[in-house]
């Protein structure tokens, strides 16, 4: 039986001036396990503390209920108020007799009636609270980044900047991500090469990063500061540390017909090759696939070609276990197949093509090193035409339902940059809306129009039609005008809506962090934990998250940076005690409850138990209490009960219910 | 049934399996009970017939313990519940060897019997071989007929169909006994006024002596410890002191295996007070495949169960009321 | 209002609130001084999804005469999917309820943010009234509790 | 020996209502089954075996005990009182009466259980003679005459006309009771003999009548306990209360507290030997297995409860269980697999 006191707050007057103080403590005296009552004037205040403390010395107190304002106001201070007395602080209740009583009500009996009761019901709850404990787990103090685009090395240097080792585990031969695919970047009309460079050679030379580079992360164990993780270094046939980067081999190379990943197509590599010119590591990969050796066992010009032997045909995947204390996801995105889009010719005219094929070739380095031209004859075009929105803010399947947020601002950039370098091109954009929320982004769309004269017309595409001469007879609507539109272009940019990189559902699957609809890895809370995934120590850097800008990127690149070094600096980690526990001897094993759990922190182990005196091995459910939030969802998908949650169990919250109805 | 005793005789010899799960021949005509057969000359006492509604799923997540496999007769609608307890981990396929028995609709003695008939002596009809289109019943108060139809189950009438849906070999042939809307029953109680709808549950179940055959028929009632027989929840009542712990018992129960009913229609079957339960769990899989999609528990086993799952435009619960 | 018609029966309500929003949202009306009346008594629970529909049948049979639950928003739920799991969950048990003849005026859902004090005084107005107009429950309530 | 016209008999109910509660079979939802009549209520005579038992009319399925009252700190108590209302069940069939028989021994026996004992004070049994006994039925076996039930009155329904014969004070008093609807019926005695026969001989035609009891004893006890059979028989068994709770022997119950919110009502009811927490105490279960639980309801019914009480089983052939078993499981099925078994020992031997 417990021994309970109870505290009755005046709080000045705004509790006492509706609610009878007096008569409270005169019913809860009468509760059962009730040993003790008091009211006074402040009970969060310094003495009012000291009589809770003095009260739980002196009378021995197993419970205390502060009926006071909302638990959401001085619960903590409550619990360590007792806890400084000596009482497991998850042995207080607080009966909210403020907010949810003497304000709203104004007849001091039937508030005073309401009062009692409230306090009842916390009486019949603390009644059946155990002693509760949070648990303690270690902290491994190396922080993983997946991804090594502009988000994933940004939140590597912040991170390895406060001191804390961080891997980056990148898929691609080469770090820089879609940035290194850029030519300019919006709204300054900085060259994203030489922004973005020097931020590799930094992350490359950094003393506390490691980059993976042509790797993927494999499996993943664990917890919230500790994570066991397996990372695939693919074998890259290139011995990393004997390779100078001359780039004689690529030169060599026979099997020259690879399309180029990184000029999205639109020219080829050879069979080994490093992406790009400013690539890091500085080395090669032998595509085996593509390779005359590996496909034929003839060739071999390369391994006789390298000066240094690097050449290394016979390495092997390799598979590196290492410890994480948090793990950052920065997946990026990729632009959507055009499949369902056929209306605008993308796949039967090459002078149709995406904004991302675009910025390769309007880059120096790109296929027609940095010219203007049709794709088809190479000819300089006299009419270009941008399309908006394909594929993004689509009320149908064929598209995504959400705006892709950056292709407004990096149309712009498109038109200006080409009214800039090539006056007698005329530039037509086609929009729904043109959205430029963001620092300098109106004036940089409204520079555009007003400046250098690019043609806006809000209406839809409803055609691209390749005609015999070769141009493009493009079929729109002026909404603003309304009138059909028929004009001929010589080349067409669509603005192709982006999605989240299609890897993320594997990845996403082996952290149990969720995703939503669109692949999109969901956050902790939309508005205020917006770069945490609701799976403790996974955290969201970069479009992953949801379509953003390189600003915006980075930001949020530095916000999970923090977060990640938030949880580093911790020694240990304090776990929230009230988390779902399963008793063994109830549980059918039958996996409901972790289908309903968002945090991955259920699993499944044979154990053996002794059911009254029947030995034998159960599959049953495990509840990791690191993971374990609290919310609750399994005890109720669970059939026989055997799920409950500690501080809000069952039994206390029927004692509560039987309190308040009676 | 000879065909498939022939077949049960070759897999227990070759030690394919280590017993048989069927239904061993009652002492009356039809009673034939649920029964577990490991030589030979058991064998003789195996029966399939007519009465043999029962369903053997449940009885698997015991044999699953047992050493060696274990062959299991089900029936088509018994596979659902099957891969429903597959799905949940209750059974373990490796240690079960599924003969699809073929079924052509079983029968209700109940519904026999309310025909007026009695003293019953022996039943011909309700062999399996052919579908006979009635029963001639042998009692000591002259002979009776009665029309197959009339004497099937009730879940008969709403038949899942001939398909079985796991099996490792099939031996007879099914037919779909279809001939009546699965919720027309449902449907109709709907249309009541909440008096009305009052009046119907309370006179049903206040018929119910709590004896738990439903619950422990049920295949998806396989918890190692009902919250009803457990301290847990302090829902622990043995009786129907109060016409309330009817409903909380049979609300509740419904409600645990909403999503994962097969509607087998046994908690009906055996109700020793004729109290149509399959109606709770009938409510709930027809508002399941109105407000989310079609499902049917223990057809597709990787499949989302409709309460551990939802989407982002479920309908909100006011549309209780909304639909009138 | 009919509360002054009728002046002897005053029903017991509970209402389930979760501890992130809507329990947020019963404390901003308090302190916004949003008047409800005492009928209505909150419990607090992590989460919507932590509410067993047992905990519902128990008022019930224990003389509550209406029950309504409040929680996130769908799509703000503290713990992301709690309340789509809860939503799923009330809708079938509110349908079983109407099913056996429960009036359905007498459980309730409602989705309550930290911000809306006003929305949580006027549901709670709204739903005591329909309470008082359907009067005592008697149809789930175990009688022994009266005596 | 009197007679009434079965279309009186609404007449006679209301009669016997208006100053005693008046249990008959009712039809409610489908089913039959003892409750009291009210106005407007048919009577299902006809039907031979009701669902339950009529043992709720003496021995209730719950019951409330006494009442703890709570105010404040103070604790009070109330006794349930005890019956004291005149009530009549009307119907009962001779395997049901053996079954109140056989429910004495438990509960007038030493120390008497003064609920019970209460409502057999002001009870009176009006018996039905089975007029087409089915094949479920094998009271013969326990010595019933089923043609012949020994109540305070017995009835026999004979084409459209009851036949009331009046066996003890309480018959007598009741008699006296609704003597103007019933008139004297001379020469019924041949009737009722006639009638008798009829019965008997329907009986010897029914398939279970000659089961043998032979060898369930006191002195089987540990043979019987020991068998092998059990583990067989048992397997089918879903654990349900079903047998137990339309058994009109059955007498086991558990004592439990409902939390009334003012105070606790503490209430007997029904249990099964069934269940998994059947005699459950707090060191656990002295019965850990579903064949133990079985066991012990074969074993309390043809090997226990004869020892202890002259002879006597508690079974009295009713059949309820082998018409309501789910996994059509029974206590004839047990009790020839014994004898089969034994039969095939003493060939062996």
């Amino acid at each position: 039986m417990q021994r309970i006191g109870v505290f009755v707050c005046h709080c000045g007057s705004n509790i006492a001036a509706t609610v009878d103080v007096k008569k409270v403590v005169e019913m809860a005296l009468l509760e059962p396990g009730v040993v003790h009552a008091e009211d006074y004037q402040y009970m969060c205040s310094e003495a009012g503390q000291a009589k809770i403390a003095a009260a739980i010395r002196e009378k021995h107190l197993t419970g205390i209920v502060v009926c006071s304002c909302s638990p959401r106001m001085h619960e903590t201070t409550f619990r360590k108020a007792a806890e400084r007395a000596g009482l497991n602080p998850y042995m207080v209740e607080i009966a909210n007799i403020r907010e949810h009583c003497s304000w709203i009500h104004k007849d001091m009996e039937e508030a005073t009636k309401k009062a009692v009761i409230l306090a009842r019901a916390a009486i019949a709850k603390v009644n059946l609270n155990t002693p509760l404990k949070p648990g303690e787990s270690r902290v491994t103090k190396r922080a993983l980044v997946i991804g090594g685009g502009i988000a994933g090395i940004q939140t590597a240097l912040d991170i390895a900047d406060a001191g804390y080792e961080v891997d980056i585990v990148e898929k691609t031969p080469s770090i820089g991500g879609r940035m290194s695919q850029l030519d300019k970047t919006f709204p300054t009309l900085d060259c994203s090469a030489c922004i973005l460079t020097p931020k590799m050679v930094e992350a490359a030379a950094h003393e506390k990063i490691k980059i993976y580079t042509y790797s993927e992360v494999e499996k993943v164990s664990g917890f919230v500061g500790d994570f066991t993780v397996d990372i695939r270094k693919k074998a890259r046939s290139v011995d990393m540390d004997k390779c100078t980067g001359c780039g004689v081999c690529q030169e060599k190379c026979p099997s020259r017909k690879t399309p180029s990943e990184f000029n999205r197509g639109l020219n080829t590599r050879s069979a080994i090759y490093t992406p790009f010119a400013q690539a890091i590591p500085n080395v090669p990969v032998i595509d085996r696939e593509h390779c005359i050796k590996f496909q034929t066992g003839k060739c071999g010009v390369c391994a006789k070609v390298c000066q240094a032997g690097a050449i290394d045909y016979g390495q092997k995947d390799e598979i590196v276990t290492e410890k994480y204390g948090a793990i950052v996801v920065a997946t990026g995105f990729d632009t959507i197949k055009l499949d369902n889009y056929d209306e605008y010719a993308y796949s039967q005219s090459k002078d149709v093509i995406t904004s991302l094929e675009l910025e390769r070739i309007m880059n120096a380095a790109g296929p027609t090193k940095g010219h203007l031209e049709r794709l088809s004859d190479g000819k300089a075009p006299k009419e270009m035409v941008f399309i908006q929105c394909v594929g993004s803010r689509c009320s149908d399947n064929r598209g995504k339902s959400y705006c892709s947020k950056i292709c407004c601002m990096y149309t712009a950039k498109h038109a200006m940059l080409i009214r800039d370098k090539y006056p007698d091109v005329n530039v037509t954009v086609f929009y729904i809306d043109v959205r430029t929320p963001g620092k300098n982004f109106d004036e940089f769309y409204r520079r555009a129009v007003e400046q250098y004269g690019v043609n806006y017309i809000k209406g839809q595409v409803g055609k691209v039609a390749p005609q015999p001469d070769g141009r493009l007879l493009v079929q729109a609507s002026d909404l603003l005008d309304n009138r059909q539109i028929k004009m001929e272009a010589d080349m067409v940019v669509l603005a192709t809506a982006i999605e989240p990189n299609p890897d993320v559902r594997k990845i996403a699957t082996m952290l149990t962090a969720s995703i939503d609809t669109n692949n999109f890895l969901t956050e902790a809370h939309a508005k205020l934990r917006p770069v945490e995934s609701p799976t403790a120590g996974i955290f969201l850097s970069g479009v992953c998250q949801g379509p953003k800008d390189i600003p915006e990127t980075v930001e949020q690149a530095g916000a999970a940076a923090v977060k990640a070094i938030g949880l580093l600096a911790k020694d240990k980690l304090l776990t929230n005690p009230c988390t779902a526990q399963s008793d063994i001897l109830l549980c059918n094993g039958c996996s409901t409850c972790a289908n309903v759990c968002p945090y991955g922190a259920i699993t499944y182990e044979d154990k053996e138990v002794n059911d009254h005196g029947i030995r034998e091995t159960r599959r049953v459910a495990v509840v990791n209490s690191a993971l374990c939030q609290g919310c609750g969802a399994c005890t109720v998908a669970c059939p026989s009960g055997a799920m409950d949650l500690q501080g809000f169990s069952n039994r206390q919250i029927i004692a509560e219910v039987d309190a308040i109805c009676r | 049934m000879q065909k498939l005793i022939d077949r049960i005789r070759e897999l227990l010899a070759d030690g394919t399996v280590a017993r048989v799960l069927g239904w061993r021949t009652g002492d009356l005509p039809y009673n034939p009970e649920p029964a577990y057969f490991e030589c030979e000359e058991e064998l003789q006492d195996f029966v399939y017939n007519g009465f043999c509604g029962a369903n053997l799923s449940k009885y698997m997540i015991e044999a699953s313990r047992l050493e060696g496999k274990t062959l299991v007769c089900l029936k088509p609608c018994d596979t659902y519940s099957f891969n429903q307890l597959l799905k949940e981990h209750r059974v373990d396929r490796e240690k079960a060897y599924i003969i699809g028995v073929g079924c052509k609709g079983k029968l209700d003695i109940e519904k026999i019997k309310k025909q007026g008939i009695k003293g019953i002596e022996s039943i011909s009809g309700a062999e399996i071989e052919e579908a006979a289109e009635s029963l001639t019943i042998q009692t000591i108060y002259g002979e009776k007929t009665c029309a197959y139809k009339d004497a099937m189950l009730e879940r008969c009438h709403v038949c899942k169909g001939k398909e079985h849906q796991i099996y490792d070999e099939l031996i007879g042939d099914s037919s779909d006994t279809t001939d009546a809307d699965r919720f027309a029953q449902v449907r109709r109680i709907e249309a009541m006024s909440p008096q009305e709808k009052f009046a119907f549950f309370q006179n049903e179940l206040s018929k119910c002596i709590r004896c738990n055959a439903c619950r422990n028929v049920c295949p998806a009632c396989s918890c190692r410890k009902c919250v009803f027989d457990s301290t847990k929840f302090d829902s622990s009542q043995k009786a129907n002191a109060d016409s309330f712990e009817e409903k909380m018992f049979h609300i509740i129960r419904a409600f645990h295996v909403a999503g994962r009913c097969t509607d087998c229609g046994e908690c009906s079957r055996v109700c020793p007070q004729g109290i149509p339960l399959h109606l709770f769990n009938r409510k709930f899989i027809k508002d399941i495949n109105e407000l989310y999609g079609e499902y049917q528990a223990g057809e597709d086993i990787t499949a989302d169960t409709p309460l551990t799952h939802f989407t982002f435009g479920d309908a909100e619960p006011s549309i209780v009321g909304e639909r009138g | 209002m009919s509360i002054e018609k009728n002046e002897e029966f005053r029903p017991k309500i509970v209402a389930f609130c979760c501890n992130w929003c809507s329990y947020a949202g019963a404390d901003l009306a308090g302190s916004s001084r949003l008047t409800y009346p005492a009928d209505v008594k909150i419990i607090r629970v992590p989460c919507s999804c932590r509410v067993n529909p047992m905990f519902i049948l128990r008022a019930f049979e224990k003389g509550a005469d209406g029950v309504i639950m409040c929680g996130c928003h769908p799509g703000d739920c503290h713990y992301s999917t709690g309340n789509y799991y809860a939503r799923r969950r009330m809708t079938l048990l509110f349908s079983m309820l109407d099913f056996i003849g429960v009036e359905n005026g007498r459980t309730r859902v409602e989705w309550v943010s930290a911000a809306e004090g006003v929305k949580f005084s006027a549901t709670m107005n709204e739903f005591v009234e329909k309470i008082y107009s359907l009067g005592k429950n008697v149809r789930l309530e175990d009688l022994r509790c009266r005596s | 020996m009197y007679k009434i016209a079965r279309e009186k008999m609404p007449q006679l109910y209301r009669r016997i209502a208006e100053n005693k509660e008046l249990y008959l079979p009712l039809e409610i939802g489908g089913q039959a089954n003892f409750a009291v009549w009210e106005e407007g209520d048919t009577a299902a005579l006809d039907v031979l075996k009701t669902v339950k038992s009529p043992k709720d009319a003496f021995f209730p399925q719950s019951e409330n005990l006494y009442t703890c009252k709570r105010d404040g700190k103070k604790l009070s108590i109330e006794p349930q009182a005890l019956k004291e209302q005149e009530f009549v069940v009307f119907g009962m069939k001779a395997c049901d009466l053996q079954g109140v028989q056989v429910l004495d021994k438990v509960f007038l026996a030493d120390p008497v259980d003064s609920f019970y004992a209460a409502r057999r004070e002001h009870g009176t049994i009006v018996a039905l003679a089975c007029h087409e006994p089915e094949e479920t039925c094998f009271c013969k076996v326990f010595g019933i005459d089923c043609a012949d039930p020994a109540a305070d009155v017995a009835c026999w329904m004979i084409a459209d006309e009851l036949f009331w014969k009046p066996l003890t004070g309480k018959g007598e008093a009741l008699t006296a009771q609704v003597c103007d609807l019933l008139t004297e019926a001379e020469g019924a005695e041949e009737t009722v003999e006639a009638e008798k026969e009829n019965i008997r001989r329907i009986v010897e035609k029914l398939p279970y009548m000659h089961l043998s009891l032979d060898g369930w004893n006191a002195d089987a006890q540990k043979e019987k306990f020991d068998s092998p059979l059990w583990e067989e028989l048992y397997k089918p068994c879903l654990a349900c209360g079903t047998c137990t709770f339309v058994c009109p022997t059955c007498q086991c119950y558990d004592i439990k507290d409902y939390d009334t919110g003012h105070g606790v009502m503490r209430y007997r009811c029904w249990d099964s030997c069934m269940y998994s927490d059947f005699t459950m105490m707090a060191h656990g279960n002295n019965r850990t297995s579903q064949m133990q639980r079985f066991r012990q309801r074969f074993m309390h019914k043809l090997v226990y409860f004869p020892a202890n009480n002259n002879g006597c089983y508690s079974c009295v052939g009713c059949g309820r269980c082998v018409e309501k078993c789910p996994a059509s499981l029974n206590i004839v099925k047990v009790i020839k697999k014994f004898s089969e078994e034994k039969a095939a020992g003493g060939e062996q031997q």
